[in-house]
């Protein structure tokens, strides 16, 4: 458990800086949930050129964070925050990232190891418009809130419940990495 | 003139033919008006355009699958979900606005649009709890005699809201426990998926409040091959497709949810050859033939959603597959959304990736027309 | 002045349907404005193909009301009402003609005849989206209102002022023509 | 590990070398934030992208010229004006917001949006009066020492209302007898063009109240020659530019506009090859190097919207043509609007009809980029 307790530790420092004490809770159990579900399967390549080709991206790994093909998105679902002002792991300026999250489990190529990535949405502008990526790897449907990238995960900012853009941070290693 | 044509018409032409040479009457003024729906037909069709790229303006094109018309637009506002009430005439629109379009007050509510006139009748205001996720049949869903509305609410917290469509009032809102989305059934039935593979059913009384909840038994399991959300309406309830292409077919006709037995969509080599469903609208059904048809695609783990590049047909007796259409042979791009009309010369609605919607005669697999661009994204397509 | 009698009767029938005694007012004004501006020169048929062209439509003359290059479109600056519901002169189901306008002159190519039409537009949906159409014969800019297409012909309908999609309505024989 | 590679860097490498060929640390964990703009530069420009196919949801792009980053997003609502403040510090919009998108209760704004941290910081909510029209300089402008917000009204009678920038508040609403638009000039001077040719220029006091008024010579005909809307701002004021390719150079840095004495774009054969300016924003002028860039094409009466197959610079001295540079060599598609950095290093932006935005180096004419796809319709740009 030494990774998990660091993992709850990085998300809940990454995430407190935005958010309030309630949402910090919330997104925690969002961890949790997500984390205790972490398969110990190794990551698919095949599946990920496919999953990414009908959408046009480049098949194969990409070093490129606005790539689609970026190790560290591979399930995400909507408009790269790289190509809209932000980076992987940052929000445009004047967007606000969501309090809450639901994490991944991405294959990193360059160190062969796999990563716990939280996938926050920025939210409280329109639609980004730009880059859109739609991975799916160990994504599940609603009924598995914290594994889906279907829901709107601006859906908890209130008045700035806009959905603009998604990033893809780094937790932790997965438990598989060990 | 006009005196000449008439002589000319009672006696002879001679006298007139000069100024019969003479040019045509112009053309008389026009009167602006509004156009009405002409009557409708059973091959009519509402796509919903998420409009991904500018997504707080989502509408829904009504189509004419006969005359290749765009009938008219519903605005359905920002991540909506929509379906139509169970006698065709009106489209229920749950969807969120925001006082200054990206920004500002956050109003969730469900619209009441007149199908005869395309124009919103009524509206009920929602608590900021709608589930924002893609659309189904069960975002927003009637019970059959139309006395409810039912509205799925994710915060993530999950729970639905009972609607009086006629009142045009909220009666309720009800746990699920983390279940989700509004499976209707019957006149007071909602039932919604867990994670555990179970349906939670819960039972209304007259006011639309919890009368009784039960759990059936696990139907899939979602970590070995979880089914899509997108339910099809069979006779009796629904079929859900499953990642591998598992059918299992729901019976709601009870008090509580009986499972059909499960069959595949694949035999020995389909699955060597990595055929899946995918989709945002896996399949469709059309009951009184008993056939389902299916967007298939070949791909592994993670590809539940990409577009079909064949749809499979389906004998839902006999579980064979009936047909199969190669979709790169009618020149369209992979398809993500499929959608049949229910009357004896079905049509079959095929939505592309790259938002074309191509109108299919649903009994041979003919294309008969592909409507270029309806929308930005149409994502799900419903009809009476 | 008999055509010009005949092109008030006509407007004002037409709108008096839809519209207030004081819109319908603001139109006569329009038009009023607009008939005393229809130009004598015949039409230019190489501009319209060029003005078209840019914008993709087919060249050359269209009796399919659905095509940018149909006659009465002339100054036709918008989405065609033809391809979202309506027709070349009725607006699309659940949206409202404009109570104001502006009105130019086309040449019918099957009678020789220059007519001069009202351009409309349809109110209170959002973009229709569908046959785009650019042209602009005789098209001058918002400083004379009564000749531009520049300007959202919804502007005065309120709460339903959003643009949906535009028309043109036959009035009447155009001076030209007598 | 960690002790093992302390003691290798003080001692010897042997005991290690195992271990430093065991694989390198995990990646840190990284942490949520939220950008912030890099330090400003003088190759950013502010594309308003009117979204014309869903335009309710406008946006203003902020898109950097050195990097080819898009930087940000600054919500534009439906229909609207923009400008920039005479610092660069803000972006105002003008915009229409309806209670439920595409319909309900109807409010014009003006928003102020901090260019270092794109976020709305106020709003003044005006009548409903707001011009609805294509975007240009005079939608929405400021006096010179920002003392004063202009916008343009159009119901359609022709007026514009003062605004208090400072205070968010409006000042008042002043008649322009048909004439439109706001040309600022000064602290307290806007003048607005006329259909008989001629400026308004309406003088204003303290309060921002109408102190007087005169009406100018006729400087074009709208009848033989339009001018364009579309201003470009001139070192003394704004030159406008003539269906036909006359340039007309306005000064406003007197009490009253001055003309200065036309000129064309056009040489007797580029007139016989039928060459004219079109676009939404037909030119523009580097001021220090006095020189006027602008989308020619070659068509008749009623192409004035029809983009540029050919970027035209002209000398503002000498108005000569100094350079001719055909689009197609560049690749690219008719372009329907241009900008230029004021710096000495200049890079023009052409916005094709594609929606593609091309970065030039503007002393050369070199293609530097190509920047597919910024929105759906780039209309028009700004920069500081």
């Amino acid at each position: 458990m030494r990774s998990l307790d660091k993992l709850f530790e990085n998300s809940s420092r990454s995430l407190a800086r935005h958010t309030s004490r309630r949402s910090v809770l919330a997104t925690l159990g969002q961890i949790l949930t997500g984390a205790a579900l972490v398969p110990l399967l190794p990551v698919d390549r095949s599946s990920r050129a496919q999953a990414a080709e009908p959408k046009g991206a480049a098949k194969g790994q990409s070093d490129d964070p606005k790539s689609c093909e970026y190790w560290k998105y591979c399930a995400v679902d909507g408009f790269l925050c790289s190509c809209c002002g932000g980076s992987s792991n940052s929000c445009p300026p004047g967007t606000r990232p969501s309090p809450i999250t639901w994490i991944g489990t991405c294959h990193n190529p360059a160190d062969q190891r796999d990563y716990i990535v939280s996938y926050n949405d920025c939210c409280g502008k329109t639609s980004c418009g730009n880059c859109e990526c739609n991975r799916n790897e160990r994504e599940k449907p609603m009924y598995r809130p914290s594994r889906n990238n279907d829901l709107n995960w601006c859906m908890a900012s209130g008045d700035n419940s806009n959905y603009h853009c998604s990033v893809s941070v780094i937790l932790g290693l997965s438990e598989s990495a060990k | 003139m006009k005196t000449c044509l008439l002589r000319t018409a009672l006696l002879s032409l001679a006298t007139c033919t000069p100024l019969l040479a003479a040019p045509p009457p112009p053309l008389p003024a026009e009167h602006l008006t509004v156009a009405t729906l002409p009557p409708n037909n059973p091959h009519r069709v509402y796509v919903l355009d998420e409009a991904f790229n500018n997504e707080i303006d989502s509408r829904v094109l009504l189509f004419d699958g006969d005359t290749y018309k765009r009938l008219g637009q519903i605005g359905a506002g920002f991540n909506p979900g929509f379906n139509l009430s169970p006698d065709g005439k009106t489209t229920v629109v749950g969807t969120t606005y925001f006082a200054r379009g990206s920004r500002g007050k956050r109003t969730d509510v469900v619209e009441f649009n007149d199908n005869t006139t395309l124009s919103v009748e009524h509206e009920i205001v929602l608590p900021p709890k709608r589930a924002m996720t893609l659309p189904t049949y069960f975002n927003l869903a009637f019970s059959s005699d139309s006395r409810f509305l039912y509205v799925s609410y994710v915060t993530p917290a999950a729970s639905f809201g009972v609607l009086d469509p006629a009142k045009y009032s909220v009666l309720s809102e009800i746990d699920t426990a983390g279940c989700v989305l509004t499976i209707p059934s019957g006149p007071n039935r909602v039932s919604s998926i867990c994670e555990s593979g179970r349906l939670l059913t819960v039972t209304l009384n007259e006011q639309g409040h919890e009368a009784s909840r039960a759990m059936s038994e696990p139907f899939f399991d979602a970590d070995k091959d979880p089914v899509f959300v997108q339910g099809i309406p069979t006779s009796d309830g629904y079929a859900f497709l499953s990642f591998l292409g598992e059918v299992h077919e729901v019976d709601l006709s009870g008090a509580q949810p009986a499972f059909h037995p499960v069959w595949s969509l694949l035999d020995a080599a389909d699955k060597a050859q990595g055929w899946r469903p995918g989709g945002t609208q896996v399949g469709a059904i059309h009951k009184k033939l008993g056939r389902l048809f299916v967007s298939m695609h070949r791909g592994g783990e993670g590809t539940h959603k990409a577009g079909g590049t064949e749809i499979w047909e389906f004998d839902l007796k006999t579980h064979k597959r009936v047909a199969r259409w190669p979709l790169a042979a009618l020149k369209l791009d992979a398809v993500g959304a499929l959608q049949v009309t229910q009357d004896d010369a079905p049509i079959l609605f095929a939505a592309t990736e790259k938002a074309d919607v191509a109108v299919i005669d649903a009994l041979t697999g003919r294309l008969r027309h592909v409507e270029k661009q309806l929308g930005q994204t149409p994502w799900l397509m419903m009809n009476p």
